[in-house]
């Protein structure tokens, strides 16, 4: 009991004494895992509007012969073998002909004295959502247009080819500016923490010269560290969730968020989120003791 | 860290020090001090002085030789028992090592603190060593704010605060005048007859002239004892 | 001559007594400059891009009668009213359906015995590339449509609306992050050349209570303050270049290079970066000095 | 900042200091020094000597009066006349306040890197100061590895490398034994005679009790004179 009111004392007075330390302390620590975060909801959303996007990710086989019923699970084995796929249908050329129909609308009648027959049998193929998918689909259409009886395979290659390559980019640019933040975030946070040690370096050395022992110098310490931690992370995910709302309130409206349902953090993410930031900070500071305070 | 019953507190043995690169601040010293004494240490500047001191204190470590603290050697013992064994050393310093943005009170409560006595007693205790030092108005000023005269009592009650079994006192008077200077000896004297062993480090003749103590002189880093102690 | 000796043996001194905390600040200012500039080239390169997927911007306006040559003058008119327009150009049943053709490949035979008259008369517009046009582009759409004649307005709108969509919020992150780090950048600069300064206060608190006049003391200040700024910012953009270079490395092949020329900062860019980051540190210098500096 | 040709070179006229909230440290106090006197200062601790002194170099303002150096009045003047004149007032500050990363050479160089005299010249002056107060050897020491009575010395030094017209000495000797001392007051006396104006605050009775200059003392912020010059 004893110890523990002297820790309490101890922090109450540290923080009294060099409070504006502190505070740069916890605004480091919240900028930083502002930072950290922003960047990781991004990433988490752009991957989730790419698998939106990539609704449009069908390829289209067209055969030179129908695939009996018999051979059509060898088929889907082929084709699974090489990537993950959504589902496959064959579709005859009736089937195309009142597509064909559809999509023609006022102009259909130009089909009117014409047979189904001069349209191929085709397959079409649903392509699992993600971005590794998206990137190697070039690389799977010449595998399709290896296999037998294939004349040739068709996808929105215009536009998804160049998608795919600038989602790759993207991906590429988030990664890099995620990496980048990460190491000035510790980088800030070791370097402000240092600097508040520093700065009671003294006082931390005239306890032991009067023979504090370790745990009394600790404490208080680790106490800081821990707060600094808590508190950064629960400013930096408020800061977050407000940038959240900020940018989901510009973009409301019933296509765009049909397309982006842009969403938060979820619990455990948070969680170790928190987490991590209160270790860091805890040893962090303990470190940077045992480095200043050699006595 | 109990110290032993035997009557010896303080085995030098052989100790010298030397800082890098050659400075030969103390060579081969010996010397022992029985508890209860009161002894003097002088020595031009330079002599080494404070560095006897602070190899009593375990801040530096000798280069050669070693020293026992009632019966420990201070060179084998754990870095803990080092703690616990700093807390019956009382010091005050030569350059005060105050914390500067802290009260006087918040200093001379420092090493109470560290053994966790509680806020009454420490309450008691600072303000009777005020008292005893005559700085008891500014017990809740800062010590920045305070003259260097006042700044040395202050260390002088924070080393004493813990009622140590030994109290080094580093030129404990270099900044006082004569009448504050026979508070601190009357302090000392008090401390002296409440058990604590006590050694000063000076210049000043005049608190060591008219003593019976022992006075050791350091010069060119070696021990003389100028004064044995005379039997009352 | 005697002042500038003096300065200049006065920075050195400063360098070699506090390197850690002058290295400190340097690479600070580096990491804000190198955050600061790659969001801004990847801005600036987002929005060539933006440009070039933006060749597939062109809207098709089906007309049910012929614009004669004399009116079309006035149609472009109109049309330009509204956006900036890249070119416009009016197209007859035959060329749709020599088009047409082209397009059907294999499969024209199906034309074979069509008259071009089943096709409609039309327009198509080319939009100019940027983002504004992109993100109008269903508003420009509706205004056609209440054109004189305007039978029906046709544009990719499935993948084209979620594109700018896209492009928007992209846009808005880029924005968002620029400012966040923006501030972080001010902020950790202004901090680490307080606590340089805070560290050095007693030196120049004692050249003070020495005599020394304003020159004296600022003098090694600017300076410092004016190699931190010049060589962080080199720093910082060389680090960029070869960030600029590891995406080029992992960007090259035809298809790619092609659509994104990703392109680094200009000249003057780079200057008004070198001087900002320079008056930044200078200023910032002097400011703490005399904050700091009471006596 | 021209000094005046008067021979009186400061004039202290009914200055008070009040520290907030309410420390009285000064109060009311006038005198003067002419041109090339020696002043010794005396009082208990905390009776306002280092404030006084001060006052003198315009590290603090008085509460009420004013003083005049060499005929400027100091509350008057300007912040670029304060600097100039600072150049001529070398003060020996009772804490040092040295560098303690600098070594003994670097800080005895600044107040005269501060006039921008020149290396050769600097070197010089250096070394004759640390050869009269005996500390040559450790001239290329950081100040931070000396002893306490090093450092005073070092203190000294540099309060009188550029051969200041007022030369303020706080405690100068607080750290010294008796030799140093000694040496001390004979590099006072020879600043002296080479036209500088010397107040030295001290509790030491030995470097005034002998000497035939003016001795005041302060006792609850009033001054006394309590020994005139003895006429040579
Ligand atoms: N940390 C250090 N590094 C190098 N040399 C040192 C260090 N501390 C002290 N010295 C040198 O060791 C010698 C003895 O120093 P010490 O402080 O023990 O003297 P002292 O007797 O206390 O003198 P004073 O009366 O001036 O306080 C001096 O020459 C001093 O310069
Ligand atoms: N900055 C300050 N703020 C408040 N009070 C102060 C300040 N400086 C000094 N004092 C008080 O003013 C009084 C005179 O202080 P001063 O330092 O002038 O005494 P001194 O005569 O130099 O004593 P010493 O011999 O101990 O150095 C003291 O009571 C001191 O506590
Ligand atoms: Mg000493
Ligand atoms: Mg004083």
């Amino acid at each position: 009991m004893k110890y523990i009111t002297f820790i309490l004392i101890q922090t109450a007075r540290n923080f009294k004494q060099a409070w504006s330390s502190q505070l740069m302390t916890l605004l480091t620590v919240s900028l930083s895992v502002l930072f950290f975060t922003f960047f990781f909801l991004i990433y988490n959303n752009m991957l989730q509007a790419a698998s939106r996007l990539g609704d449009e990710l069908r390829l289209i086989v067209y055969l030179d012969e129908e695939v009996q019923p018999s051979l059509q699970a060898g088929y889907e084995k082929k084709i699974r073998d090489f990537s993950e796929v959504e589902k496959i249908i064959f579709i005859s050329p009736q089937e195309s002909f009142e597509q064909l129909k559809k999509q023609l609308g006022n102009d259909r009648d130009v089909l009117d004295d014409l047979d189904a027959s001069f349209l191929p049998h085709s397959i079409e193929i649903y392509l699992k959502h993600d971005l590794k998918n998206l990137s190697r689909i070039k690389e799977f259409s010449e595998y399709l247009s290896t296999l037998p009886s294939t004349m040739k395979v068709q996808y929105g290659q215009g536009w998804i080819e160049r998608f795919s390559y600038f989602m790759n980019l993207l991906r590429m640019i988030v990664l890099l500016s995620g990496t980048l933040l990460a190491l000035t975030a510790t980088f800030m946070v070791s370097y402000t923490i240092r600097l508040t040690l520093v700065a009671r370096q003294e006082e931390l050395e005239v306890f032991r010269m009067l023979g504090a022992t370790n745990s009394f110098i600790k404490g208080p310490v680790l106490i800081e560290g821990f707060l600094q931690g808590f508190l950064g992370s629960i400013l930096g995910l408020t800061a977050l969730y407000f940038c959240y709302l900020w940018i989901q309130d510009h973009f409301s409206g019933p296509v765009f968020l049909n397309l982006f349902e842009f969403s938060f953090l979820a619990l455990p993410q948070v969680l170790v989120i928190l987490f991590t930031s209160i270790l860091l900070c805890t040893g962090g500071s303990l470190v940077s003791i045992r480095k200043y305070v050699s006595i | 860290m109990e110290l032993t019953e035997s009557t010896l507190l303080l085995d030098v043995v052989k100790v010298s020090k030397t800082y890098p690169p050659d400075v030969i601040a103390l060579d081969d010293i010996s010397f022992d001090i029985q508890k209860g004494e009161i002894v003097f240490l002088t020595g031009r500047s330079g002599a080494g002085k404070t560095t006897l001191l602070k190899l009593i204190c375990c801040l530096e470590k000798p280069t050669r030789g070693y020293i026992e603290i009632g019966g420990n050697d201070l060179s084998k013992i754990k870095p803990v028992s080092i703690q616990k064994l700093r807390q019956h050393i009382g010091v005050a310093y030569q350059n005060f090592r105050l914390l500067p943005k802290l009260t006087v009170f918040q200093n001379i409560a420092m090493p109470l603190e560290v053994c966790y006595m509680d806020r009454k007693n420490i309450r008691t205790r600072v303000h009777e060593l005020l008292d005893a030092l005559d700085i008891i108005e500014k017990i809740n000023v800062r010590t920045d704010k305070l003259s260097r005269g006042e700044q040395q009592r202050v260390a002088i009650a924070r080393a004493a605060a813990n009622k140590p079994s030994l109290l080094l006192a580093d030129e404990p008077t270099g900044n006082l005048d004569s009448a504050s200077t026979s508070r601190v000896m009357d302090l000392f004297q008090h401390l002296n007859s409440e058990g604590a062993t006590i050694m000063i480090a000076t210049h000043d003749e005049s608190i060591y002239k008219k003593t019976r103590h022992r006075i050791f002189n350091l010069e060119q880093g070696q021990l003389q004892l100028i004064q044995t102690e005379a039997v009352a």
